[in-house]
């Protein structure tokens, strides 16, 4: 990734840039358990001059820290395999279980690294939000959800004595679209707003009603009307015919 | 960078603002996030209306400010796009809905003592649909998420701001539905 | 209308169908809207792509679909408007989503014997934003649940789809790692 100034290490078998050593253990072109990385770390301290370039000690730390780690992984035992990896495993000598492991955890590495950088361009570019441009889709004749909740909030405020809500058994949004509807169809003349909801109603069912009536009017089931501002609210059947 | 190459930079950054910012943006929020006069920007978005004359979107002018739309020439394009309506939630992912709704914010365990049954499955649905989205976290053992209605939510329902629903004798609906203890007031 | 004046229309008209449709839409939708074929459609996002060089705005192919999108090299006019994007994840969290990406499906003990390491805690966050969800359940003892990626992982990379994941030392990975039978070709 850094193609700036990766420094230069001098190790057993090895001479070049540290990014190019940490490529090569992890291609296992190097046998890490063969290299000392201590005497690495203080060829590199002793040779620092009195400027520092931050971003490449930076560099040096993070490479020399990934080494380790790996060369840790290669010395030590693995952690016990959870349970269920343990009977897929073959009788493989320790040291090729513990390449592969290491291998293919280098590799899920990898592809973390390469997903933060597609992440960190996606973080750069934007879509678009929903706005109320498209809200269109929702035919809420001459009203605004605020009409509906002002309505809703006098409907509340009736109950508002009850103590607890228990959840009534089958209290469910299904049932009481079926029940708005029922109530629609046989009044042709349409029906309050507020007469839909009993005020006796525990509460739960008054908020379930309610969504049960903004799913309606959503699926065009439902037609609200209101002849004047902060008139009545009326319900009707259908909504296409009228 | 020459006066032309500037000028096509900010009017190329007011595209993606108009773009981004969804709903009417103000001038003044152009302006400020453009980092240029409100003269500047309102000749700049003229230029970009210019530039959208062959085009399949304008900038409209509306009470709130400045937004992108489509041109009104291929609305019969867009309603067979939108014609495709979603399908319709279920009903135990509308109750799940209901109750995050109107208790926001909510945990898991919340939502599923009201209900009397499992929610998770529908409250990761309604994460899908975008319905829901997590708002923080709850104090006390196990710092449990809370969720809480999105846009998304708003728009499929058709309402403006929940937020906005003018307080009742001066509470909100959702304190009044709460039965939040005392001790629970982490109102936001 | 001369042929030119036809496909101008329709671009104009794709323009404001990836518009109104805010996220990705598929290439199929696009078609049906525009009332031509997808290889047609597919010719007009190119040449809206062309035509979109020096604007702000810029056509992504993304989770199965089409979106337009605000060109990154102007991220912070628009950062300053609306929102930062959420935070960025982290090492451990970007490592665990890979196993799942590449290994899906997969249960937890097998991201943990990749990693080497407890991953319950980023298989939870990833879950809580929607990075990731359960896809059923491995057959056998204690029929530990299996994890894969969701759509909101393809838009969070900016992936076509699956296939569509970096590939690593030109090869692709899952092939390298691929452990799925032949049968479960249910690749989009």
């Amino acid at each position: 990734m850094s193609d700036g100034r990766s420094p230069i290490v001098r190790v057993a078998g090895f001479e070049g840039p540290v990014q190019e050593l940490v490529r090569r253990a992890h291609a296992g072109e190097v046998d890490l358990r063969e290299v000392d990385l201590s005497s690495m770390v203080r060829s590199y301290l002793d040779a620092l001059g009195p400027e520092v370039d931050l971003e490449e000690a930076t560099e040096f730390l993070w490479a020399a820290a990934v080494l380790v780690e790996l060369k840790s992984k290669l010395l030590l035992p693995p952690k016990p395999s959870p349970p269920e990896a343990v009977g897929e495993e073959e009788a493989a000598d320790l040291e090729e279980r513990l390449r592969q492991r290491v291998e293919e955890y280098r590799v899920f590495r990898e592809a973390a690294e390469a997903l933060a950088a597609l992440e960190a361009v996606q973080r750069r570019v934007f879509t678009r939000p929903p706005d109320e441009a498209s809200a269109g889709e929702l035919p809420l004749v001459g009203l605004t959800a605020e009409d509906l909740f002002a309505a809703f909030r006098r409907v509340l405020e009736r109950s508002e004595q009850r103590v607890e809500e228990v959840p009534p058994e089958g209290v469910t949004v299904a049932d009481r679209m079926q029940a708005i509807l029922a109530t629609l169809a046989s009044s042709p003349q349409g029906v309050l707003f507020e007469d839909l909801f009993e005020p006796a109603s525990p509460r739960i069912v008054i908020i379930v009603t309610f969504l049960a009536l903004l799913e309606l009017v959503r699926r065009r089931r439902v037609r609200v009307a209101q002849t004047e501002p902060f008139g009545p609210i009326r319900l009707y059947a259908g909504g296409r015919d009228g | 960078m020459t006066e032309a190459d500037r000028r096509h930079v900010l009017c190329c950054a007011l595209e993606c603002l108009l773009f981004a910012g969804g709903g009417p943006v103000p001038l003044r929020k152009l302006a400020a996030a453009l980092q240029c006069s409100e003269e500047e920007t309102e000749s700049l978005l003229a230029q970009l209306q210019l530039d959208y004359r062959s085009r399949g979107l304008m900038v409209q002018q509306v009470a709130g400010g400045y937004q992108l739309c489509t041109r009104p020439e291929y609305a019969e394009y867009v309603t067979r796009l939108v014609a495709a309506q979603p399908e319709p939630l279920s009903r135990a992912a509308l109750e799940t809905l209901a109750v995050v709704a109107y208790r926001q914010p909510v945990t898991r365990a919340e939502v599923e003592a009201v209900r009397g049954a499992r929610s998770d499955h529908h409250l990761r649905r309604l994460l899908e649909r975008n319905l829901i989205r997590e708002v923080g976290r709850k104090p006390g053992p196990g710092a449990p998420i809370l969720y809480g209605t999105t846009e998304v939510f708003l728009r499929h329902f058709g309402l403006r701001d929940l937020s906005d629903l003018p307080p009742l004798e001066g509470r909100r609906v959702q304190d009044m539905l709460g039965t939040r203890a005392a001790g629970e007031s982490e109102e936001r």
